[in-house]
């Protein structure tokens, strides 16, 4: 296949990878009165976004470097791309996931006949545009505008359905989000840029050496790190979690792609890069603050997992459950062990590719079958086969079990909590992985093994399964899971070659 | 031989324009003529601007007496910049007054009306271009007394008060320049500023040192940067801005608040720079340690009092004293990344307050008021609009990839280049302050449903939401594509600050 | 002569802080714009009085006599007259009109006023 | 002999200054200004500034005072006392300023020093040594004021302009369809009832317009230009109005003509300015206007100032036209109202019976 792309050069694949999106959604815009010719347009521009992809990451593979100066509206404010192993990956991830999602997102809106499909395919697009653009940002300042850019792009999917509760979760999501963004995470890059000079994501950190010259105390940095850590409120480390559940009444292929993979993951993502190339995983060794902030961590990884199982609302569990997940990969990277930010880089793809299916699952329930609750899924196994099969695997990717690629990362961070002598971190990711047992594979096992309520209840016996688009997305997406079980070599090396940034 | 006399041109011609519009009387001829002055007073701008970027300072002299016996009109990057900012904003606010000014103001005050708004465009431009310390003070008299009468001018007596309130403390402030430029004038015997700046670092004639470390200077000093504050509106002598910008039509809101304080920060920087430039101001007075720490305590307090506006202009006009207090933080730092931020800040906020004082007005053509309470889901009815609020809403707030964040980031830059983390954090603290009182406006608009039984409202006319889209576009524009409002700002800052260096 | 000098500015200065006095203190408009005038005119008697040269004479050329007074001051305040007389008509031109709106021309009654509409 | 007038004249003006902060009287805090501006013209003439001090006189003491009086006459006198913590507040806030201009002063030339920079510097030899020569005007402030600094002088009279505009705004009369009902007694001015007053007082009215003339064309050998041409000839009017109404003022020159003469005066002075530009030289270079440049020089300003004089009475006319006017207006319905209350409570007691 990859003479197919050979043709195009990584400069323009780069440029065109962040242009098509937009493109699409232009083209959404425009063919926006005929709904097949725009889903359609939706779908090749995700496709074509993938490949773009797909060539840089054959670049990088092949070592050439991938980076490109836009412009530069005031010093200091640069805006520049460069590609390194952890923003392919992540981008990767978003760009497989983009049109597998469009396809679900077609069967899905249909069959909940949805209005102002147009704005919403639109805005979609543009959210993935400004990820890919976060993804290969090259330093911190564009990192932020691209961030922004996601928070302001996916309001209007967060509001989509307009009555009351979609407008009081875009208040809170808008407040949160924004206020943490530009109170926090704005100060801390311009922190950064006021010590080091520079906010260019570079291997090994930029901070060591201000530190060495006696420019800063070992104090300010720690502040800094915890204003990113709180600042990238995307990554929902507790106290600023709340908007994730209440980001919840979006669209479900909204909740799936958005708020499990694109737009959280670039708050993990964040503080990724951020301790991987600005601050160095020695130097935030050397910080006391990072253990603070691990225990934040951990204690979020805990709670988020408790409250997910009291909630009865699945998209709620599934959120909750999202919360500590990426909880997860900001303790990877505080524990600034190899393995454990290896780790943490892994979770994103693995948590990625099993949360989406089971958002899937949820979403495919409340078109089909119109369940919004747990407590109503006994039996539906039987009529849903497919989805819930598909269910029960990504749970097991969640959960970190076999045949999952969920598995590996959680290996990875156990192993670095493990070497980094941080005992009860473990203890805390093994009882969020028992109790995530409890919350996510009582769902399949509900709709498998327990009698479906009889008509006693009024439901309606017979409503089928779900439509085929959306069948044909999860199974995707549960292969993923699969295969990212499989054949994790790939991604491994990208992340290895993070942590091991010397060629 | 336009090109030659352009630099006064641009000034004159609004200025006889003014006697036209009353001559002719009828208020439709008086907006064509108007706004064709405006216009090529734009035209004459842009090309001033871009003849400074290429040649440098560009002089005239009046009368054709060379300074210092005659008046030179002397125009760098800085007053070339605010020129463009003042006729650019002109431009666009002219063509959609037709409609509004319709509706606010009664109709046999319409020539005279217009005939005011170009006494105080052509005062604010000559303000600009000026390099003679008195003709400053005549300019800004003209710009002022046309404002009183235009604050004045509509149907709201509650903007009687605030023009009379504008009026006494404007006077006083002119009165205060007055003074200091007397005591200038009196230790140096001259008006022309370049001259007064040449003469401040001469010794004095008993031998005693220079000239700018006599006593009178640094009082001069004094008086004239009190005078100015308080024009400039920096807290506490902003006493007299909420209610003028808030009861004034809507036209002369949105004119006024984007252009009338740029112009007044430009006499801060005349006075710092150009004229007691070499003789180090923020050396001779405590200036930065007052107005650094004055500025941010403003942009808290108005702040915080925007969140707690029932009215929408008057919200907006505190937000307007916290911007000119990030304005003021970037010229107290005394570098020439704080300035360069300041000016950039000023082109920006000239954008995004335009653009939010001309949405308001679309509202007010169409709802009439401009109480919160009234406008519950007025936004949902007038997209457009609601759209060019937002827009600015975000700008204001500082939102990535508008003109508020451009120049936030600068001016946060600047400050931390100076290792003022307190101060960088009160900035980005007032930051979310507005991000309370835009959202409230916003949700207000756009949120709420509309009280049942309220008449269907329409969409402003095109060509009042026409200009208002123009500039709300400008924010994304200049939050895209900043680089060269940029670097404008960065060479006028360099040009200043090189004044100052011997 | 030179002792006078200084006393001739601190008399202007005190005169200039009556006016500004009367016009800080004083809450009916009217007032006010006295005040103004009285400090702004004191401003004008301080301008003027740079521009004397002792032994100089009227600024209008006159045959034997070889110095003059500045005139330059004489044109600023000439200017600054004009001015002061501007605003002050468009002041009282807005009193009247508050008078008419208002129904008083006392601060207090007026704020009085706004903050109950 | 200075001195002792010098000392006298600042004693007056420190009294008048205190008497008006302390009076509660608004009448009298209005006559004081008018007296403390009288006596600082004469101030102005004792340090050589004639030409301020006519122009002090005039608008100070004249139109200022007149406006301040009209609109006490509609506002009523009352005072009501001052709380004491503003007194503290605004005294302290003027010892401040005081301070600082008294610091100020410490390094200031004392006054009338001839080495003092505002006369070692070129530009004062140039205004008294070299203005007269090049320009042939006596005068030096003539030529100062429209030629060297001509262009702050167009500003000044934008201002004018500016000020009668707004005051029309303001407080203009509209063109009413239906009129107030005229009581009779308004018909013919207040003049009425002193016939010998009025008898004398107009054969006054034509050498005041006569002076005005001489003023505004004498501007270049003495005392004297355009703009206090243009107060005395509105003084003229003036007192036309204050003798016959000013409804009957308002016929003779008709406030739409004021208007328009109010836009022309200043438009003569711009198009002065924009004419030397078509004739190739700087905005109001007036030496391009003839071959001689002198000659041009004495055109441009002869032209300037009738601007200036135009706009300056037209404007001053205006304002006390509007302020009459609305003063009128104001006494008239006070007068109906009453007229009113007392027709009702005529009628009322009949009612009842």
């Amino acid at each position: 296949m990859g003479w197919l792309l050979e043709w195009m050069s990584v400069e323009v694949a780069l440029l065109a990878a962040l242009v098509s999106p937009l493109a699409g959604a232009a083209l959404v815009v425009a063919l926006g009165p005929n709904p097949n010719a725009r889903d359609g347009s939706s779908l090749v521009a995700g496709v074509v976004t993938f490949l773009c992809v797909l060539r840089i990451a054959m670049a990088l593979q092949a070592g050439e470097p991938v980076a490109m100066e836009l412009w530069e509206p005031t010093p200091g404010l640069l805006f520049a791309l460069e590609v390194e192993p952890l923003g392919l990956l992540f981008a990767l991830v978003a760009s497989l996931l983009w049109p597998i999602t469009t396809l679900y997102a077609i069967g899905y809106m249909r069959a909940h006949h949805e209005e102002h499909q147009t704005r919403f395919f639109a805005f979609f697009a543009i959210t993935i545009s400004a990820v890919l653009a976060l993804a290969f940002s090259a330093n911190l300042a564009s990192l932020f505008v691209c961030y922004e850019a996601i928070t302001l792009a996916t309001f209007p999917l967060v509001t989509h359905s307009n009555d009351r509760t979609a407008w009081r979760a875009g208040r809170v999501y808008l407040g949160i989000l924004m206020g943490t963004s530009v109170g926090l995470l704005l100060f801390g890059v311009l922190g950064v840029h006021a010590l080091a000079g520079t906010t260019r994501f570079t291997p090994g950190g930029v901070l060591a050496g201000p530190l060495a010259d006696g420019n800063v105390s070992k104090a300010t940095l720690g502040v800094l790190l915890g204003l990113f850590v709180f600042g990238a409120a995307k990554a929902a480390v507790m106290p600023f979690h709340r908007w994730l559940p209440n980001a919840m009444v979006a669209p479900t292929p909204v909740s799936a792609l958005l708020h499990a993979v694109a737009v959280v993951k670039a708050g993990v993502f964040t503080i990724l890069k951020v301790v991987v190339y600005i601050f160095g995983l020695d130097l935030v060794r050397e910080l006391h603050a990072h253990t603070l902030l691990l225990y934040v961590a951990g204690f979020t990884v805990v709670a988020a997992s408790v409250i997910a199982m009291h909630k009865d609302n699945l998209k709620e569990r599934l959120a909750y459950s999202t919360i500590g997940q990426l909880s997860y990969i900001v303790l990877g990277a505080l524990l600034v062990a190899p393995e454990s930010v290896q780790g943490a880089g892994l979770h994103i793809a693995a948590h990625a590719a099993g949360k989406i299916t089971l958002f899937f699952g949820a979403g495919a329930l409340l078109v089909t079958a119109h369940k919004k609750y747990v407590s109503e899924l006994d039996g539906i196994g039987r009529q849903m086969p497919i989805t819930m099969a598909c269910f029960a695997i990504g749970s097991l990717s969640i959960i970190g079990l076999p045949p999952t690629g969920g598995m590996w990362s959680k290996l990875l961070l156990i192993e670095g909590a493990y070497h980094a002598g941080h005992g009860p971190v473990v203890v805390a990711l093994l009882i969020s992985s028992l109790l995530s047992v409890v919350y996510l594979l009582s769902i399949p096992v509900r709709a498998f093994l327990r009698p479906a309520p009889t008509a006693q209840t009024g439901e309606h016996p017979h409503h089928g399964p779900a439509p085929w688009t959306c069948r044909i997305a999860m199974v995707l997406t549960a292969g993923l899971s699969v295969w990212l079980f499989l054949f994790p070599d790939f991604l491994y090396d990208l992340v290895v070659r993070m942590t091991e940034p010397t060629p | 031989m336009i090109a030659e006399h352009a630099i006064i041109l641009v000034v004159v011609l609004p200025l006889l324009v003014a006697p036209l519009c009353v001559l002719l009387g009828r208020g439709t001829l008086a907006w064509g003529a108007a706004t064709l002055a405006v216009w090529s007073s734009f035209g004459l701008a842009l090309h001033l601007l871009g003849r400074v970027l290429e040649e440098g300072v560009l002089r005239y002299q009046l009368g054709g007496w060379a300074p210092p016996v005659g008046i030179e009109y002397r125009l760098d990057l800085a007053g070339a910049l605010v020129m463009t900012i003042v006729t650019a904003i002109g431009a666009v606010v002219l063509p959609y007054s037709f409609a509004s000014v319709r509706r606010e103001i009664d109709e046999h005050r319409h020539a005279w009306f217009y005939a005011c708004l170009l006494l105080c465009f052509a005062g604010l431009l000559g303000i600009t271009v000026t390099g003679d310390a008195f003709n400053l003070f005549v300019s800004l008299e003209i710009s002022s007394l046309a404002t009183y009468v235009l604050v004045s001018i509509g149907r709201d007596r509650r903007a009687l008060t605030a023009a009379f309130r504008y009026l006494l403390l404007g006077t006083v402030g002119a009165t205060f320049y007055l003074i200091g430029v007397g005591f200038l004038y009196q230790m140096t015997g001259t008006l022309n500023m370049e001259d007064m700046a040449r003469i401040l670092t001469e010794a004095r004639p008993d031998g005693l040192g220079p000239v700018h470390s006599t006593k009178t200077v640094r009082a001069a000093l004094a008086f004239l940067t009190v005078g100015t504050f308080l024009k400039i509106a920096l807290f506490p002598l902003h006493v007299w801005l909420p209610n003028v910008y808030a009861y004034a039509p809507s036209v002369v809101s949105a004119f006024l608040s984007a252009t009338a304080t740029k112009v007044a920060i430009l006499v801060l920087l005349r006075v710092f720079y150009t004229v007691d430039g070499k003789a180090t101001p923020f050396d001779a007075l405590p200036i930065a340690d007052t107005m650094v720490p004055l500025a941010i305590v403003g942009a808290l307090v108005a702040s915080f009092v925007a969140i707690y506006q029932r009215d929408v202009k008057r919200l907006l006009a505190y937000s307007s004293i916290a911007q000119v207090g990030y304005m003021a933080i970037g010229i107290g730092l005394a570098t020439q990344a704080g300035l360069a931020a300041s000016l950039l800040h000023m082109i920006n906020h000239a954008i995004m307050k335009g653009t939010l004082f001309l949405a308001v007005g679309c509202i007010v053509y169409r709802v009439g008021q401009t109480r919160l309470e009234g406008l519950r889901g007025v936004g949902r009815e007038m997209p457009l609009t609601s759209t060019a609020l937002v827009l600015g809403g975000l700008s204001l707030i500082g939102v990535p990839l508008t003109a508020g964040f451009v120049s936030k980031w600068a001016l946060l830059q600047a400050v931390l280049a100076d290792s003022h983390w307190i101060v960088a954090a009160l900035i980005l603290l007032s930051s979310l302050l507005s991000i309370l009182y835009v959202g409230q406006v916003i949700h207000v608009l756009l949120l709420r449903k509309r009280p049942p039984g309220a008449a269907p409202i329409q969409e402003a006319p095109l060509w009042m939401v026409l200009p208002t889209l123009v500039l709300a576009i400008g924010n994304l524009w200049f939050g895209i594509a900043s680089d060269q409002a940029a670097e404008v700002s960065r060479q006028a800052a360099e040009f200043l600050i090189r004044e100052v260096a011997p | 002569m030179e002792f006078l000098g200084y006393i001739n500015y601190w008399v202007f200065i005190v005169l200039m802080m009556s006016g500004f006095y009367l016009f800080l203190s004083a809450r009916n408009l009217v007032k006010k714009i006295i005040g103004l005038n009285l400090f702004q005119t004191s401003v004008f008697i301080y301008y003027i009085s740079t521009g004397k040269l002792r032994d100089g004479s009227v600024p209008i050329q006159t045959e034997g006599i070889e110095s003059y007074s500045n005139p330059l001051p004489h044109v600023l305040i000439l200017t600054a007259i004009v001015v002061g007389v501007a605003s002050t008509a468009l002041g009282l031109s807005l009193i009247l009109r508050i008078k008419d709106d208002y129904g008083s021309i006392e601060e207090d009654e007026i704020d009085a006023q706004d903050v109950l509409s | 002999m200075g001195v002792a007038i010098d000392i006298i004249l600042l004693l007056f003006l420190l009294s008048i200054a205190f008497a008006a902060c302390v009076t509660r009287n608004l009448f009298s805090a209005a006559m004081l200004f008018g007296i403390f501006s009288l006596i600082s013209a004469t101030l102005f003439v004792v340090l050589d500034a004639v030409d301020v001090a006519m122009t002090e006189a005039a608008v100070g003491t004249g139109v200022s005072t007149i406006l301040i009086l009209i609109t006490l006459a509609s506002t009523g006198y009352r005072v009501s006392p001052r709380p004491a913590g503003r007194q503290v507040l605004a005294l302290a806030v003027s010892v401040v300023l005081g301070a600082t201009m008294v610091y100020g002063t410490l390094d200031m030339p004392s006054l009338g020093s001839p080495d003092a920079p505002v006369h070692t510097h070129p530009i004062a030899q140039y205004y008294t040594e070299v203005s007269p020569v090049e320009m042939g005007i006596p005068n030096m402030v003539t030529p100062l004021l429209a030629s060297y600094r001509g262009y702050d002088t167009l500003g000044e009279t934008a201002v004018v302009f500016t000020a009668g505009i707004g005051v029309l705004a303001l407080i203009g009369r509209r063109r009413r369809k239906d009129p107030l009902p005229i009581v009779e007694e308004f018909r013919e001015g207040g003049a009425n009832r002193h016939r010998v007053l009025r008898v004398i007082s107009k054969q006054l009215i034509p050498p005041i317009l006569l002076y005005a003339c001489y003023v505004q064309a004498h501007g270049d050998f003495g005392p004297g230009g355009g703009f206090q041409a243009g107060v005395i000839f509105a003084s003229g009017l003036m007192l036309f109005m204050l003798l016959f109404g000013v409804e009957h003022a308002r016929r003779i020159i008709r406030p739409v003509v004021l208007e328009k003469l109010i836009a022309l005066g200043l438009l003569i002075y711009g198009g002065v300015g924009l004419v030397n530009i078509l004739q190739g030289g700087a905005f109001l270079d007036y030496r391009t206007l003839a071959h001689d440049p002198q000659h041009g020089l004495h055109y441009g300003i002869l032209t300037i100032e009738l601007g200036v004089g135009i706009t300056v009475a037209a404007v001053i006319t205006t304002i006390i036209y509007s302020f009459a006017s609305h003063l009128r207006d104001h006494v008239m319905q006070r007068t109906l109202r009453l007229r009113q209350g007392a027709d009702a409570a005529q009628t009322s007691p009949e009612s009842g019976a």
